[in-house]
């Protein structure tokens, strides 16, 4: 399937709901291991997001990308900004003529390529990887979601700010993945992704 | 008048971006520097816009660009990707390294002569 | 109560020092941070006073010390002769070293473990 | 010949009006190879020395020198505040019971121990050491001082702030020599040093 501009604007504000709803937890998450601020980081973001395309009813899934992309970057402050900015501007370029699983593929790309994270450095990369590649093999589920989180508690964060704490990294869940979590949670609420 | 090299200091904190400034414009008077610190409501974080207006305020062709922490390094990197002036990332100790390339830039060194002495400050 | 390790930053500059101190506080809530920036006339320069006060409200044990520039090494170095606290004066890059260092003493860490990470930070 | 706490006294007293005559000149050297405020930092230090000797009428001259030492180390706030210091300190700790020749060998190495620098390496270190041979051999002259200083100036600077100049610090004097000749100056004025 293709992401309309419609439905790309709903999974978005889907998310933010999300992220709001969760900014404290995921400021908790990020004490553990981090600065404390990634919910106060992606809630700031998800609002500009929302001020950038709540009016946007007719625009194609590639612009609403694109502003999301900026408000991200713009907003957030901390390092998930720029990552989510690429993974979402990588995503801008091709939602528009291919199908969703390549979508999403190009946002891993453009997550990796920020981060330089290579597999289990416990970043944010370690949970897009389960879950496009679900995607791709049309399996994506809510328990592959929560399995791709939960897998990255084992790890121990050798990128960004957790990999100071080496082993202490070990045993928490790493708070850029569930925040990725809501964004995959919100996009099985808005289209059928399997179809 | 454009000058050939100068520096650009990102940093998560306004007081720690202006310090390294105020350090550096001591010894360096001459350097195209310019600095952005904090987030845009002036929070701990970086700011792509603050880095942004530094990379546009640099009156340099070529900007050596310093950075704290990892974060402000990707934040960095965005506005290099989306600006078309020449900038280099540089993975050098913040202080020491944005220190001596301000103070060789200063002394009016060719881009051989500082990145040979760059080049052991590499840590990141 | 003391704490077995501590971090002190000894800057040339008042905004750097206490922006050092805002970046490592965020991370490292519970370690003993002090620090000391500038001349006694809040010019550019070190302090040999602002240095020992930061000796001394620093409630560590044993006491990481990070400077920016050489003479403030040289300060740090002659406070340290002359006050009987325990103080490691660490030549790793400045932030990068003295953020590993609290974070890793915030993290409960041995000495042995936080010496391992700040070895290839050594620049100066 | 020993130092009185009175010879002492009146030599430091004598260095500080050199110094604060050459300020600006001291900034203007420093500016061409540093920051350009070591006649501001000499300043500064040699009127805290002032302050803490003038009334000092009848003090030994470990007493003096330690005031002096930690006048410069209070208030120089650059490099040659703990260089002076500890040069100071040294003396100060032989000088009521040794020759003049071997009380500035001590303060020799107390520039040495504090510097780290090694000879060559455009420090104060460069200018004491002909002198203090000098006055071993009782042969201490103005043009001795003066040729201590000039030989400076080819000298590539490894360590301190002018170190970063590279080749570029070839051909300037060195702001500590200067003002350390200023010291020795006093000194012959002083006392007849080669006694
Ligand atoms: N270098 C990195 N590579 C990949 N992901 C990273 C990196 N640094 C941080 N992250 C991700 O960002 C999350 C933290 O985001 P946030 O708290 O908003 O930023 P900051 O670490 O700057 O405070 C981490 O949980 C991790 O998923
Ligand atoms: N690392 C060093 N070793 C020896 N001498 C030094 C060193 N650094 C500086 N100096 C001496 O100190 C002088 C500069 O003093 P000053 O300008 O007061 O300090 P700063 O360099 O901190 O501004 C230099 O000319 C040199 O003689
Ligand atoms: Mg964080
Ligand atoms: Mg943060
Ligand atoms: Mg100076
Ligand atoms: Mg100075």
């Amino acid at each position: 399937m293709k992401l309309t501009g419609k439905q790309t604007r709903a999974w978005l504000l889907n998310f933010s709901a999300k992220i709001q709803e969760k900014k404290q937890d995921l400021n908790d998450l990020d004490q553990a291991i981090g600065d404390g601020d990634h919910g106060s980081n992606m809630a700031r973001g998800v609002h500009a997001v929302e001020e950038a395309i709540k009016n946007e009813n007719h625009t194609p899934a590639s612009e609403i990308l694109k502003k999301a992309a900026m408000a991200m970057v713009s907003k957030v402050g901390g390092a998930s900004g720029p990552l989510y900015g690429t993974a979402f501007l990588e995503m801008a370029k091709v939602i528009d003529t291919e199908e969703l699983p390549t979508v999403l593929a190009a946002g891993l790309d453009g997550v990796k390529k920020r981060s330089k994270a290579d597999a289990d450095e416990k970043t944010m990369a370690d949970m897009w990887a389960p879950v496009v590649k679900a995607l791709q093999e049309k399996k994506l589920t809510k328990d592959v979601i929560n399995e791709s989180v939960e897998a990255t508690k084992e790890l121990k964060a050798t990128k960004g700010r957790a990999s100071y704490l080496n082993e202490g990294s070990i045993g928490h869940l790493d708070p850029g993945s569930v925040s990725s979590s809501y964004l995959f949670f919100a996009l099985l609420e808005e289209v059928d992704v399997n179809e | 008048m454009s000058k050939p090299f100068g520096v650009l200091l990102a940093s998560h904190v306004e007081e720690l971006a202006f310090g390294v400034y105020k350090l550096l414009k001591e010894s360096a008077t001459n350097t195209p520097l310019t600095y952005a610190g904090g987030t845009d409501e002036g929070n701990i974080g970086s700011s792509f816009d603050k880095i942004m207006q530094a990379v546009e305020e640099n009156e340099a062709d070529h900007i050596y660009a310093f950075y704290d922490l990892g974060s402000a390094k990707m934040t960095l990197e965005m506005v290099s990707e989306m600006c078309d002036k020449s900038i280099e990332i540089v993975d050098c100790a913040f202080i020491e390294g944005a220190f001596t390339a301000s103070v060789l830039i200063n002394g009016g060194n060719e881009k051989e002569a500082i990145d040979k002495q760059l080049t052991p400050l590499k840590i990141k």
